[in-house]
């Protein structure tokens, strides 16, 4: 197995540390991951995004133009890497603060409304494993209890009475995702 | 009366100089860099020499000063916008020459070219914004770092013991018989931003006349490298920058300002 | 009486919501957005225009300079 | 076993530097290589092994701070990307010539100039010919993972002190800022003062001791034959380093009928290449250098007996494809392809180039 | 017909600085170029052609200080020596990626570090491979008496106004120091305001005048895309330099069944070799790259088809040769005869070190 | 008495100490280098402490430093010995770490280096031969020349217009709350060498109290860059340094000296 | 009452001639040989010994610690 | 012709001035000429030697191992460069100051006693023109109206009214010289 997916938004909304609680998963189940973010200072006030590989083998290059699934979190990210998608992905997205919808046909296109469901949920923090966990429901890659575990390793001690919230929230992500367009035949 | 009809060109009061292009700032919300850059923009349009005022913009957040002043510009090595406006301005020297720069830039790595320059009197205007930190590359401890103020290199708050004191350079240059004007501002409120406006006038005004080198230190925050919200990044401005760094007139016309 | 009334529009594109604007305004009348703009910002506006005196602290202050000032006298 | 770990290549190489007995790190921050410095700082080894940390005023000043320590028998290092390494040139030159062990890191970004911050290896000639003054090289290892990130600061304190030399990490963009797992060594205790005294007592500045001769570091010879004798020193450690410490890799090669030469984030997209290609039914290999310097010469000559044609793929204009020239004395085709100013190279397009370059033509 | 003076070749280069309407000079003493500065400052051309000499408080101060006056349009120098010219890489490779046309002139001696202050050939790869960061190349003049330590001046003046691209001098100390015959040419005033503003308005910072877009000048371009084709644009140039301004000289090869290959003075010292190895019956020719970059290796390969083998003649341990290699794709033997350290070879030994190398073997 | 009578070992009052080598000084006779060179080195012998002690040359006449004194050196590049003094001291706290350096070293090239020193309060001695010129290199203009001197490159006399004034960096460093003692001497006559020399000795003394950074200027003569007879020199010396490069305590133990 | 009297000693190939420890000698005993030595340098010499107190000065100042003194007590 | 000579002494007894006023003077007479001094801090207060070439046709190397003459001013300089001289070659020195002669047999030796000569003319100055009139007297490589030529275009202005001074120098140095050890057949 090997799952090449970015995730792509304004640098606010946790788009690293949910690569990184993902990339953490993997190990928890003895896969290889790499991690590889866009940095410098256009990530000011401005976009960020990572690229994050699990894979069953060793992973040669860590940079794709191409990727299996895409998690795209407002629409500067939307315009950039919608095509990046390989045909048969996945796109994900939070329709929130999006003026133009992807169009693509030949993938499998998903909503989740993150930003209000982290506001019913009263934590804005959240909003991340919210994308988790409706990114899991399609895309099971790491099962929940190596996330639980990839939690505990990239948080700091401290936040660690938080992580059943969060798995609350991966799992209000799970319950709340919406098929926008299933690809019919391709994949 | 609707504001509509108050909004009609002949009542128009203020609005960003023309000066300043329509680049959106690369600067972080809040952030006192776009305040200061319209100050100087502002004053070269009312001085009216845009035509004859080359910048210099350093390494550091301004380093695209020049995507957002519409005047020619160049962008100056890390530190080094004293010596290379030093060679504008003595290769034209009925330009106007300005540089725009940080404090690590200025008071780290720049500081011999920066006390140089001071020494020689270059016929120059020093823009210097004092954020107290590194914001560029994310916040690191810079030479201006208050004592115990926590950055990306000093995360237990800096450590005077290892790394000395904050260096007031703008002090310490203010000695050199070559520089004219020195004082020290800052431009989060209205009445900062005009007091700052002044001397950024005079300092140009001193540069048509030959006088020498005006230093202008802009206290200024960084919501980014200080982790604080901008409104809330001014207020700790004023409690905890200004008191050390002392806002007012350091030195005058060649003469140094006796403070009690 | 001669009474000085303004105005302020609000460059909602530039704005980046930083609220600098606010406390330098002495009759309290900028407040943000609920909305975000293409950015990703709240953006302010006028929230009490009648209380404008045109006094420009707020445009002054905006980094981005997204705020333009108006100002005219009426008859009281 | 060693915890597993997921980290920058930048922290890894940090961390491992505490675990590695290091005893000070001097550095100046620049982006993409300031999580160096800020791991440092947030591990506060002054409190645990002693290692000395501290940000000197800028890279000159940080670069010359290593040669003292360096000079005094102390295990140090330092971290930069491409300006500031431009800006370190006289010092390493001056480290070259006074025979000074010390790691010097690059993260390399693309230039020339303030250039961008994005991922680079257009350092190389800089890195291999001397970007400084005069007679000298470097021995350079290129990391192409985090955990060689990691591994290879202990890898270079080593033939640092092996060789009396600075030892550089060349590194990138790719390398310093992605995350992958990683496992440490066990913690390797600083020399204590008495153990530089016996280690490197008869060299290094550590207070002259009764019953032995004052000790000098210094690159200063103003008689040119004591002058040509240094240099004729320096090139003899050269040409043990050929012999004994050569590093390299090679995957894939064993049938391959086109080589891949490719080193650090290179090395790692071109490996990608190497399974695209497979899967087309062309034979490639990869041979990743891991020293720069030394640089298999002898294994690429070996290589010329069995491949139609090298692809030297570097992000870069081309500037280790010389070397491979060099190397294989025109034996076989050897072509370049790479991409710079921060672009990265996809895998696709290598194979591409490789095509058009080597077996179309 | 000009006057004949006799003049150090470091004296030549700045009484032509002056004479080619040089705006500015900004350098920092060092051995053995000072007297550069010296003669600048005892001439004041700033009273008589307005040129502005200003010693700087160091090398990094004086090559960005050359960075700005370029970038303001002027003529503008700089020179110094190895260690000097180590501190100015940072320098020169913004100028490089800023494209700003300037002169650097490099006096070497021989290191690494501090080294000697007598004569070295050694920053050949510096000066060539590029000693900054990225990619990039500078165009080198390598000046061979001191009637070309004159000439080369204008000569890099013109080159680098061409191609907006700083241009290096690699000279050396017997080149710097000694005396010789020379002649120059008619003064050349400085370029008025006007001139300037209508020869480099369309990108020197001169101040925006009305109807034109304001100029920039940087070496930053974020955007990677950007940066790619900024890099492209210079390797363009570079491409250009090969075509169009190549310079080299040939003594002796009509009949040449060897080679020698050498620049600067150790093309001075070569030229004797020539005539010794004649008087003994030995055909020898030596080929002079006025030009290191560009360099002659199509005329080098040419030379396959005539010469037996070819002995690169420097004053290190072996830098040009690899440009050697690579230009005659190993077609005939290449050797490296140098010395180094500050010692200068004689004729003699460059003629031994051709029987052992090229012709006994 | 005979003279051959008086010298005997027990009468012995005064030699070279041991601590110089025997190696011929390079420096051109009268040069105050030498005898600088002598008082670093008896402080040493005096203290006991030359088995714990790291010396730092310079580029600059005293290049060669580690010729002559026979203690561990290390010369570094230009200007940059207070970086190398720093690492030295940070990473072997309980040594004795001075640098020796010339004005060129110190003041142009070397002016960060030693500004950022002073400023953390390296725990280092600084002795700073000032001879207001680049002896090494053949007499050049330093930032320390006087006003009107000439020099090499300002063979007309330093214009300070265009120069500008002589740099006094060691009042600028004073100021630095890391510095701990500044002071300046002479080593011309049996009286300032006698003050110098104690000014060191506290110096080194202060070291071991890890009391943070001492500089010591030695004001000198260059009788190559001066053009004069040693005498002439420290004559020439007296009359023109002295007035400007005022001899005495600068700072002491932390507090600066007042003067009227 | 006890006396002080003193001797130096110079090394006449150390000694560069430089003079600068004539004018410290206050009895003024030091003067330069019309020799030179292996280096051309005229040394120093004490012309008057019987003067000399031993005092140091001049070796002190000597700096290329050409100087030995010699001093001892006598009584008169 | 071609005459390749090295001129060696203190820094202080104008062997660069009479290196270029040799090198000015062979300019006089249409020549080639090449000036290669030593240079550094060895100067100071130590030796200082320069290598000067005159001849009819474009000189190569300025730089040389073996000289046709060797005109040698102290003690360091014998030591060094005694050897240098071609066989069948000329060394002239003065005598002063040196305690070990020369000793080669397969060359001409000559003295001259220029620091003596030149005390008598009252002018320590005029110490390197006495050598010069020495050298022309034995080896005429440049005509003396050239010398005087040479000697206006290398002194500046306000010291031409010093020539006559130098040239009654040369003459005292050619009446001057003595012969040491002539070789009889070599050359
Ligand atoms: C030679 C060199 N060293 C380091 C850097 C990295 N760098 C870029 S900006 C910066 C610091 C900027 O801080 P400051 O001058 O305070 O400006 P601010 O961003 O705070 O406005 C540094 C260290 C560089 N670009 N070049
Ligand atoms: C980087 C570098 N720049 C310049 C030089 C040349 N240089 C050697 S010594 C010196 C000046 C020394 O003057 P100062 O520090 O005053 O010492 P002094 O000789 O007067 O004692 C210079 C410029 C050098 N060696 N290295
Ligand atoms: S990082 Fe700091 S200085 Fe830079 S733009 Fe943001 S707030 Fe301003
Ligand atoms: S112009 Fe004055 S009164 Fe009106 S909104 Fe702005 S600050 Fe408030
Ligand atoms: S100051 Fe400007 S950018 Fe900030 S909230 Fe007000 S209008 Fe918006
Ligand atoms: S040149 Fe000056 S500083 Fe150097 S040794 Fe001679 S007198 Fe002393
Ligand atoms: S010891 Fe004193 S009295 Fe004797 S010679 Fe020396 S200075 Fe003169
Ligand atoms: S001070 Fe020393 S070197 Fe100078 S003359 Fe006296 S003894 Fe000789
Ligand atoms: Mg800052
Ligand atoms: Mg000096």
């Amino acid at each position: 197995m090997t799952e090449e997916l970015i995730i792509a938004g304004f640098g606010g909304q946790g788009v690293l540390s949910l690569g990184k609680i993902l990339a953490y998963s993997g190990i928890m189940q003895n896969q290889e991951v790499s991690w590889m973010p866009s940095y410098g200072p256009e990530m000011r006030g401005g976009t960020a995004n990572v690229t994050v590989i699990l894979s069953d083998e060793r992973i040669s290059s860590p940079y794709l133009k191409l990727f299996d699934t895409a998690i795209i979190l407002n629409q500067q990210s939307m315009d950039k890497f919608e095509n990046t998608v390989k045909p048969g992905g996945v796109l994900l997205y939070d329709p929130n603060g999006i003026t133009i919808h992807p169009k693509r046909k030949d993938i499998t296109i998903y909503q989740i409304d993150a930003s209000n469901l982290a506001s019913d949920m009263g934590n804005k923090k959240v909003y991340n494993m919210i994308i988790m966990g409706a990114y899991l429901k399609v895309k099971p890659v790491v099962q929940l209890e190596n996330v639980t575990e990839g939690l505990k390793k990239s948080l700091p001690e401290r936040y660690h009475k938080l992580i059943p919230l969060n798995i609350d929230a991966i799992q209000k992500g799970m319950d709340n995702i919406l098929t926008v367009n299933e690809l019919a035949i391709l994949s | 009366m609707k504001t509509l009809d108050i909004i009609k060109p002949e009542n128009l009061v203020y609005k960003r100089t023309e000066l300043m292009t329509d680049n959106t700032l690369s600067y972080c919300p809040g952030c006192g860099h776009g305040t200061a850059h319209k100050l100087v923009m502002e004053v070269i349009e009312e001085m009216g020499i845009v035509e004859d005022t080359v910048g210099v913009a350093p390494v550091g957040c301004s380093v695209l000063a020049y995507e957002f002043m519409d005047i020619d510009m160049q962008q100056a090595a890390h530190g080094r916008a004293p010596a290379v406006a030093t060679a504008i301005a003595r290769t034209w020297p009925n330009k106007y020459v300005f540089t725009y720069q940080g404090d690590g830039d200025l008071a780290a790595i720049g500081t011999a070219e920066t006390i140089h320059a001071c020494n020689r009197g270059e016929n120059i205007v020093i823009i210097f914004v004092n954020n107290g930190i590194y914001g560029m590359t994310g916040g690191q401890m810079a030479p201006t770092t208050l004592p115990g103020m926590p950055s990306s290199t000093s995360p237990y708050g800096r450590d005077t013991c290892s790394t000395g004191s904050p260096l007031k350079i703008t002090e310490l240059v203010a000695n050199l018989p070559g520089v004219y004007n020195v004082s020290r501002h800052a431009v989060h409120t209205h009445k900062h931003v005009r007091k700052a406006k002044k001397a950024i006038l005079k300092g140009f005004q001193d540069t048509r006349l030959r006088k020498g080198l005006t230093l202008i230190e802009i206290v200024s925050n960084c919501n980014s490298g200080w982790k604080m919200q901008p409104r809330q990044s001014n207020e700790w401005m004023e409690e905890n920058m200004f008191p050390f760094y002392e806002l007012g007139d350091i030195k005058v016309d060649g003469k140094m300002i006796n403070k009690k | 009486m001669a009474k000085v009334i303004g105005a302020i529009v609000v460059d909602n594109d530039k704005c980046k919501g930083c609220e600098v604007c606010i406390p330098v305004c002495g009759p309290d009348i900028i407040r943000m957005s609920s909305e975000v703009n293409l950015k990703g910002y709240h953006y302010a506006y006028m929230e009490n225009p009648d209380d404008c005196t045109g006094c420009t602290n707020c445009g002054i202050v905006c980094p981005d300079g997204a705020i333009t000032v108006y100002r005219m006298k009426v008859e009281d | 076993m060693a915890e597993i770990k997921l980290m920058k290549g930048n922290e890894a190489l940090a961390e491992a530097a505490i675990r590695a007995g290091v005893d000070a790190y001097f550095g100046y921050p620049i982006t993409p290589q300031s999580e160096v410095i800020e791991y440092l700082m947030m591990e506060q080894p002054e409190k645990t092994t002693g290692m000395v940390v501290l940000q000197a005023e800028s890279e000159v000043a940080a670069i010359n701070m290593v040669y003292g320590a360096a000079g005094a028998g102390k295990r140090v290092m330092t971290s930069s990307s491409s300006p500031g390494i431009s800006l370190k040139q006289e010092g390493i030159s001056y480290m070259a010539g006074a025979e000074l062990p010390a790691v010097i890191v690059n993260v390399v970004r693309g230039g020339p100039g303030l250039g961008t911050i994005q991922p680079s290896q257009a350092d190389y000639f800089q890195s291999v010919k001397g970007g400084g003054h005069g007679d000298y090289k470097l021995y350079v290892l290129a990391p192409a993972s985090v955990q060689e990130m990691a591994d290879h600061v202990e890898d270079a304190f080593e033939m640092a002190f092996k060789y009396r030399t600075p030892v550089l990490i060349l590194s990138d963009g790719v390398i310093g800022q992605m995350m992958e797992k990683v496992q440490f060594k066990e913690f390797k205790p600083r020399w204590t003062d008495d153990e530089i005294y016996q280690l490197h007592g008869n060299w290094a500045t550590t207070g002259k001791k009764k019953g032995r001769e004052r000790n000098i570091i210094t690159s200063l010879d103003l008689k040119s034959e004591k002058m040509e004798g240094r240099v004729h020193r320096l090139m003899k450690k050269y040409a043990q380093m050929e012999e004994e410490d050569l590093r390299f890799e090679t995957i894939k090669c064993e049938d391959a009928e086109y080589l891949i030469v490719a080193y650090g984030s290179s090395a790692r997209i071109a490996q990608k290449t190497v399974d695209l290609a497979r899967a087309k039914g062309i034979k490639v290999g990869l041979l990743r250098p891991i020293t720069l310097f030394p640089f298999p010469k002898k294994q690429l000559m070996e290589f010329t007996k069995q491949v139609k044609g090298i692809l030297s793929v570097e992000l870069s204009m081309g500037q280790m494809v010389e070397d491979v020239r060099l190397a294989v004395e025109h034996k076989v085709p050897v072509e370049h392809f790479g991409r710079t100013g921060g672009i990265i190279h996809t895998p696709e397009e290598i194979l591409d180039a490789l095509q058009q370059k080597l077996i179309k033509n």
